[in-house]
């Protein structure tokens, strides 16, 4: 890779950029290398989501790398073990932004992390690239949040279900924590604006595995959708039983929306019993576009056939690639430099295809439905024709 | 809360809830048998109990896995074989972890509590480097999706039925080995008096080493079962042990029938709860009765009266 | 063990030992450590505050508490309240629909704050807060418990049943807890800002000293006659019974005040980190924190705080160097602590250490206990 | 039928038998007499395995049973009854009888052992733990008996008997003795008792046998000195 | 015990009067009266499973009651917590010894001092020349002066006994029970044993279990033999052990 950095073109080679001139905050820059963080859980329950997401950030870097770096320089990286466990979040932050300095981080799943690390990251002025889809209700100088916030996720599925499936009463459930939470707040509001009925809303802790109730309620109440958003392990017992209790999701109603199950997901409830299911994210593995099918390559061939690629793993992707934008239009990895230079900033080689980044540091991008198929990957039936504008505090949602 | 429904509308209600209530009485009686042998009986502590279950569960899925790619002309019977061999291997390894660490462990019981706690940890971190941090799917034979409709209300899910006989069988199975066999008479004499026992004749290594055995094992079934409802992940076990352990004690440690007992209040506890409630409160309204009972009932529901 | 034979407070191993850990934490780490690494161990004494607590209850008494993370948890909510209140003035919360509340009850859409938070606008309550509302909430536990006489692992049982439902109830009503977040982003305490350097180092001696006076407090306890009365109970509390006891009186004031060394502890955590959430009240904690005590010994005041770093430091430096498999580590630990050194770490000082001392007695030199 | 030969034993570094010989023929009940402390108990227990053997022997019959674990001597003939009686409390009376057949295989208690002890077969289906002290001794003698021993081992067995019981405890192991040809060997503190039931009188003190007599013509005098002090 | 009887109740300093508590319909007693004199050393014999057990068992609070009353100088003890009958003064010795291990002889005693039974009076308890000098006097009383530091494991059993039975001394119970104290003793120790009785018998009323009928006669004013949970005879030793009931069901031909 340092052999084919002197071929560079000029602009793109370190010597062009004086480790003295573009890291003024004693960062962990070289002249040959920047260091940056990857936080997640390798173990513990989330270990199960944030995999999918370390192996995307370290697709990146690799792929940067071989690319020429960033100004010049190889990205090495240092990972730490969220373990699950917020505090320890903090912890590992606070380590890789004092101890190891490092010019960013790749981190965090749930927001409950991410909450627990942002007090971390504005008092020591890092740079986290956030991947999950979350609650918004946050912007934070120091944070690009690469996933969609709860508005672009929600209104443009709800609005396509009602237009052309005709839906017209809606059974919310969820996990027990904020995001769920506040995305059925926007959901009912929404679909209250809409005229319709919600009848009924329910939550179950993390981690439960009976859902027998909330589908006996469901039969009772027959709603035209049930409206999803059960995360984790719990998942799969909540598609399972559904399934078992006679629920046909192939048929027209109800019909199921998901905001909560990528591709990751399938993998552990089994194709078979999420067959018919609707899901509305930003990015699913099946997009046919070439970005993607070379982001799907490069993946599969670094982490073998076998491996499936969800929403939050794609928006994983997008943090090192954001970073060396910025970075490259700042001409400096000094954080304030890029946290001015971010806004603005377009990627038109993003796998869910063009996207852009707001002022308020997430993205602009498409919203799409996906429909699950028993193969355990999702058809793409619906796409917004433009950008959905990211309204972390949206108007009339709170 | 019960303005919102009509009177026909809350009898099926309450027979819905009552099943599903059976469904989660099965699920409890599969995970908390082996827990009342080890720990009823044994007095072995097993906070990696669940993880003996999710063993059983990975079989399950690599079997199912096996039959897929290899046989799969016979899939709809993979079941039964994965089950078997989930039976197996978590009781092989449990005897050998009575081997190698809860034999030194009988006259310190409350240590076995930080052993296996160390053990869960291991077989944790075993199942991630094996089969990867992500949960697994196994694929359920086609015969056991779906239901049986009853009334246009009520359904019988038929995995689970399946998931109920199973229970029942291997609650039986259970009894009988520890009420009404020679081998049962053994463990519990063992358990009573280790050293005793040895001195009339029973081979205490033998019966200790076994009885911890089959009990992994049966928590090994019940993993199996659980691919049917539940998900397969490296740390899946640690969700059920709170109330396995709970519904172990409620019944009174040594009570078979306790246990069982046990698992058919809480179960139907919750589950009719949580139809007027949310799930979380359900939840905390039933252990909070668990533990009120407890504290007038401090033997557990079914315990031995004996003389101090 | 050690329980006054000789009548004085501390005896010679004792006084070492004490002195040992003194010159490790208030003068070995701070020289050593940047402050990053003094506020993990800082982190980390916070958690042994449990542990002293737990060899009373547990070492002593017999009585093993498996949701000391409870008390851990409502010690540490109770100041996460008041800081979190004082974060969130009107000014700081403008962006929200209703500012002067905190951010997550508006994102509940909570509209005002709820009458029971309205207290802990108040330092000094919040103060009396942090070890009452946990040792009440002790006291009703144990008083529920062991006047009906619930006792061995049937207690232990109980308390981490009790640990989860706090956890589920915590989780469930975010709208005044903040849910499974927690309450984050805390910043000053009556205008000091505990974020800075200086504030962490300084809110660290603060825990050192603190820890030492509930460390002195455990020690006057265990020499007392009460010290001995638990020892009498763990072997035979029939006996203690008949000999005039009310032994659920005894197990009730030690419970809680284990209950109060996890409170102050608790406090001590949300001061360092800054933030305080539901992980710390369940059951998983609640093991570990046991874990701490059995790794330094459950009979062992000191050896509780030796355990707590050596488990704390082991499990920070395996993860830091095998993010993937340091798990491994932790188990083969505790299985060794149960299999190899039943009494942890004061057993080993016991075993070796103090052996060496009765050879080298003309001239003892300083001491280093296992770490 | 039991052979000692040089036998030692210890609990850790304490060594309580130091080279204990004696050899008791088949059908001869021996009263093992000594005071508190002197190793009457851990005698039985080495014998039964219990405490681990340092050095010397123990045969039982043609065979050498020095190196097998507690059950195995089981099997081998020797039968136990504990000083505090160890039953199984929470087993019934029957079931702890029962235990006692692991090694004969037989399926139900021969009803000889209810013969002797009637009280056993009354409470049959009560809890061991809840029977009285001396009720549990009775229970205790009955499971060891239960296993066809060839060499009875009993500790202190009148401990906690009423008076008229401990007499016709030794006319019933005599009785036993004479039925079966059994071998037994009773520890006990209390004289009259160990004239009433022995063949021969042995005193032990400090691990070793300081006293070997047959009955008929005995110094009890002498073996009261032994006792007293 | 007509004799008895016909004294003015507040003559006796217990009085056992229709006790009774059955276990799932078993009555291990049954309709028991009886009454202990101060000052006297009354022994309780009978067949085992009489009931004598479970009957000390009913009067220091260890078993509740179904029926009956058991007044200990006018206090009705069946209402009141094992601590409380303990501080009424009445002392109680299981059959097993039962001691604490792990403390010392010392330790024991000191434990037992009848002082700081509260929490907080255990806290502040202190070691003074009053207790000092108590337990040396208790410790020579139960043969015991040269033990004082040891642990209580090593005692013998005949010393652990002793060791209980100091245990209860050192509270100055006006009843002080025992449930076969010399059971396990050697001859020697027994005889020491009745020798110690005898001295605490002064101020004091004992009651005693046991089977042991030589060391029965030495310190007995009066035996009560109980039979299938009832009263099957009272009086002297030699009255009772001419009872040819008694014969029958306990002494034996
Ligand atoms: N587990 C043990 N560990 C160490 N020493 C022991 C142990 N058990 C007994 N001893 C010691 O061994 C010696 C012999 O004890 P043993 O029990 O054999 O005596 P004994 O003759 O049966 O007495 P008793 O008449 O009281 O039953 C005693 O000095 C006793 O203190
Ligand atoms: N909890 C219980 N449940 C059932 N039966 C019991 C219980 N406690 C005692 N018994 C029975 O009550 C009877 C009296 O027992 P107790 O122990 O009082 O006898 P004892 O007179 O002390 O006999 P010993 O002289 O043998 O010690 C016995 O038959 C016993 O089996
Ligand atoms: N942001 C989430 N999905 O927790
Ligand atoms: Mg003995
Ligand atoms: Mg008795």
């Amino acid at each position: 890779a340092l052999s084919a950095s002197l071929f560079l073109p000029k602009g793109l080679r370190a010597q062009d950029f004086p480790t003295a001139a573009v890291n003024t905050t004693g960062l962990a820059v070289t002249d040959t290398e920047v260091t940056v963080g990857i936080l997640h859980s390798v173990t513990g329950t989330m270990s199960i989501s944030e995999t999918g997401s370390v192996q995307a950030e370290k697709l990146a870097i690799e792929q940067i790398n071989k690319m020429g770096g960033v100004l010049g320089r190889q990205i090495k990286f240092v990972q730490e073990d969220g373990a699950s466990d917020w505090p320890t979040f903090a912890e590992k932050a606070r380590k890789l932004l004092v101890d190891n300095k490092v010019a960013s981080v790749m981190g965090c799943w749930t927001s409950a992390s991410r909450k627990a690390v942002l007090p971390v990251f504005e008092q020591y002025n890092g740079m986290l690239y956030y991947p999950t889809f979350y609650e918004g209700l946050e912007q934070s100088p120091n944070v690009i949040y690469t996933g969609q916030e709860a508005t672009q996720q929600i209104i443009a599925g709800l609005d396509w279900v009602t237009k052309t499936k005709g839906a017209k009463s809606f059974y919310l459930l969820g996990s027990d924590y904020i995001w769920p939470r506040t995305s059925n707040k926007i959901a009912r509001k929404h679909i209250e604006k809409l005229g319709l009925e919600v009848v009924g809303e329910e939550y179950y802790p993390l981690g439960h595995t009976q859902f027998n109730s909330v589908i006996n309620k469901i039969k009772l109440k027959k709603p035209d959708v049930i409206y999803a958003i059960v995360v984790g392990g719990s998942n799969v017992a909540f598609y399972k039983q559904l399934k078992a209790a006679g629920i046909d999701m192939t048929k027209e109603k109800p019909l199921l929306l998901t905001i909560s199950v990528t591709e990751d997901e399938i993998l552990g409830i089994g194709g078979e019993n999420i067959d018919g299911a609707y899901a509305c994210m930003k990015y699913f593995q099946s997009l046919d576009n070439p970005n993607n099918v070379d982001f799907v390559k490069a993946f599969k061939e670094m982490y073998g056939n076998d491996i499936v690629i969800g929403d939050v793993t794609q928006a994983a992707y997008l943090g090192p690639w954001l970073w060396k934008a910025a970075v490259e239009k700042a001409g400096s990895f000094d954080i304030d430099k890029i946290k001015e230079a971010s806004p603005g900033i377009e990627l038109p080689t993003a796998p869910e295809g063009y996207v852009k980044v707001h002022e308020n540091h997430h993205l602009w991008s498409k919203t799409r439905v996906g429909h699950a198929q028993a193969d355990g990957q999702y058809k793409v039936v619906f796409e917004t024709s433009d950008l959905v504008e990211p309204d972390p505090f949206p108007e009339g949602y709170q | 809360m019960f303005a919102d429904y009509s009177w026909g509308e809350l009898l099926s209600i309450f027979a819905m809830q009552g099943f599903a209530g059976l469904i989660l009485f099965s699920v409890f009686v599969l995970m908390a048998l082996g827990l009342a042998i080890i720990f009823g009986q044994m007095g072995v502590i097993n906070m990696a109990h669940g993880e003996f279950m999710i063993l059983g569960a990975y079989v399950t899925y690599l079997v199912s896995r096996l039959f897929e790619t290899y046989m799969p002309a016979l899939f709809g019977i993979y079941f039964f074989i994965a089950m078997a061999l989930a039976f197996v291997v978590a009781g092989a390894l449990g005897m050998v972890v009575e081997w190698t660490l809860i034999r030194r462990l009988y006259k310190r019981p409350l240590d076995t509590l930080l052993a296996t706690w160390g053990l869960s940890l291991i077989l944790q971190q075993l199942f991630r480097s094996v089969f990867g941090p992500r949960e697994v799917g196994v694929t359920i034979p086609q015969w056991m999706m779906g239901s049986l409709p009853l009334t246009d209300t009520i359904e019988v899910p038929i995995n689970g039925l399946f998931v109920m006989v199973l229970a029942m069988s291997i609650s039986a199975a259970i009894y009988v080995l520890m009420f009404r066999s020679r081998w049962g008479l053994q463990v519990r004499a063992v358990v009573a008096n280790r050293t005793m026992a040895d001195a009339v004749g029973i081979n205490t290594e033998r019966t200790d080493r076994l009885t911890f055995g089959i009990g992994c094992g049966v928590a090994g079934v019940a993993g199996a079962a659980f691919t049917m409802i539940g998900s397969t992940g490296p740390t899946s076990g640690q969700l059920y042990i709170v109330d396995t352990f709970l519904v172990v004690v409620f019944g009174g440690a040594g009570s078979l029938i306790g246990t069982i007992a046990s698992a058919f209040s809480i179960s139907q506890a919750q589950s009719i709860l949580e139809f007027f409630l949310s799930g979380s409160m359900a939840k905390v309204l039933t252990l909070l009765a668990v533990v009120g009972i407890l504290m007038v009932r401090p033997q557990g529901l079914f315990a031995l009266k004996l003389r101090k | 063990m050690a329980t006054g034979r000789d009548g004085r407070f501390l005896n010679r191993t004792e006084m070492l030992g004490a002195a040992a850990l003194a010159l490790l934490v208030f003068v070995l780490l701070p020289l050593a450590l940047d402050p990053f690494r003094l506020n993990l161990f800082g982190k980390y004494l916070t958690y042994a505050f449990v542990a002293v607590g737990l060899v009373l209850c547990w070492g002593a008494g017999g009585i093993l508490s498996l949701g000391q993370g409870i008390f851990f948890g409502l010690g540490g909510y109770a100041l996460a309240m008041f800081l979190k209140l004082e974060a969130s003035t009107p000014e700081a919360t403008a962006i929200q629909s209703t500012p002067g509340i905190p951010d997550f009850m508006d994102w509940n859409q909570i509209t005002a704050l709820p009458g029971w938070w309205q207290p802990f606008h108040s330092l000094t309550f919040t103060i009396i807060a942090v070890v009452a509302v946990p040792v009440i909430f002790a006291f009703i536990i144990g008083t529920a418990m062991f006047r009906r006489r619930v006792g061995g692992v049937y207690f232990s049982i109980i308390t981490q049943a009790i640990a989860a439902i706090l956890t589920i109830l915590i989780i469930g009503q975010q709208g005044y807890t903040g849910g499974v977040n927690g309450i984050t982003d805390l910043r000053t305490l009556n205008g000091w800002d505990i974020r800075t350097d200086e504030a962490k180092t300084v809110l660290y001696f603060v825990n050192g000293a603190l820890l030492f006076g509930c460390l002195a407090l455990a020690q006057f306890v265990r020499r007392s006659k009460l010290g001995r009365i638990l020892i009498a109970m763990r072997d035979r509390e029939d006996r203690v019974r008949f000999s005039g006891y009310d032994v659920a009186s005894f197990k009730i004031f030690v419970f809680c005040l284990g209950a109060a060394f996890a409170a102050i502890g608790g406090a001590m955590f949300t001061l360092q980190v800054g933030f305080m959430s539901p992980s710390f009240v369940g059951i998983v904690p609640s093991i570990e924190m046991v874990i701490f005590c059995a790794v330094g010994g459950r009979n062992s005041i000191l050896g509780a705080v030796w355990g707590t770093l050596l488990v704390n430091w082991a499990k920070t430096t395996f993860s830091e160097g095998f993010p993937e498999l340091w798990q491994f580590g932790m188990g083969a630990l505790f299985i060794a602590v149960v299999l190899v050194f039943p009494d942890g770490l004061a057993g080993l000082w016991k075993q070796h250490v103090e052996p060496l001392f009765a050879r080298l007695k003309p001239r003892p030199s300083a001491p280093q206990p296992a770490e | 039928m039991l052979d000692i030969a040089e036998l030692r034993s210890a609990y850790g570094e304490s060594e309580i038998l130091h080279g204990m010989s004696m050899s008791v023929p088949k059908g001869q009940i021996v009263a093992i007499m000594g005071r508190n402390g002197m190793g009457k108990t851990t005698l039985m227990k080495t014998l039964m395995g219990i405490v681990p053997t340092k050095s010397g022997s123990i045969r039982v019959g043609d065979k050498d049973v020095t190196a097998m674990k507690p059950h195995e001597r089981v099997a081998s003939g020797i039968a136990y009854v504990p000083q505090g009686r160890m039953i199984f409390s929470a087993m019934t009376v029957q079931e702890n009888v029962e235990t006692g057949l692991t090694v004969t295989g037989e399926k139900t208690v021969p009803p000889d052992i209810y013969e002797l002890f009637p009280v056993l077969l009354e409470m049959k289906n009560r809890r061991g733990g809840n029977l009285s002290g001396g009720q549990q001794q009775q229970l205790a003698i009955a499971r060891a008996l239960a296993s066809k021993p060839k060499a009875l081992l009993l500790d202190e067995p009148t401990e906690g008997i009423q008076p008229s019981i401990i007499r016709e405890m030794a006319r019933t192991l005599r009785r036993i003795r004479d039925e079966r040809g059994l071998t037994i060997i009773v520890s006990e503190q209390v004289l009259s008792f160990a004239l009433d039931v022995a063949d021969r009188v042995m005193v032990i003190e400090n691990g070793e046998i300081v006293h070997d007599a047959p009955r008929e013509g005995i110094d009890e005098a002498k073996i009261a000195r032994f006792l007293s002090v | 015990m007509s004799a008895a009887m016909s004294d003015s109740k507040d003559a006796f300093i217990l009085t056992v009067e229709d006790l009774t508590v059955s276990f799932d319909g078993f009555k291990a007693v049954n309709g028991l009266n009886f009454y202990v004199e101060p000052n006297e050393c009354r022994v309780i014999i009978g067949p085992n499973g009489a009931g004598k057990t479970t009957v000390l068992d009913l009067i220091c609070g260890r078993t509740k009651a179904t029926g009956g009353s058991v007044q200990f100088k006018g206090q009705e003890l069946l209402k009141m917590r094992e601590d409380q009958i303990v501080h009424a003064g009445v002392g109680r010795k299981f059959q097993n010894p039962s001691v604490y291990e792990d403390l010392t002889v010392f330790e024991n005693l000191e434990i037992s001092y009848p002082r700081g039974y509260s929490v907080f009076g255990a806290l502040a308890f202190r070691r003074d020349q009053a207790v000092r000098d108590r337990i040396a006097e208790i410790a020579e009383i139960i043969f015991l002066q040269n033990h004082l530091q040891e642990k209580a494991a090593y005692l013998s059993h005949g010393q652990k006994q002793w060791l209980e039975i100091g245990m209860l001394l050192i509270q100055d119970p006006e009843l002080l029970m025992l449930d076969e104290p010399v059971a396990g003793m050697s001859v020697a120790e027994r005889v020491k044993t009745a020798e110690l009785l005898n001295r605490i018998i002064a101020d004091r009323s004992v009651i005693v279990i046991e089977h042991d009928m030589k060391f029965v006669e030495d310190i007995a004013t009066r035996v009560t033999v109980l039979h299938q949970g009832k009263l099957l005879a009272e009086g002297s030793m030699a009255h009772v052990q001419a009872d040819p009931k008694v014969i029958e069901v306990y002494l034996g031909h």
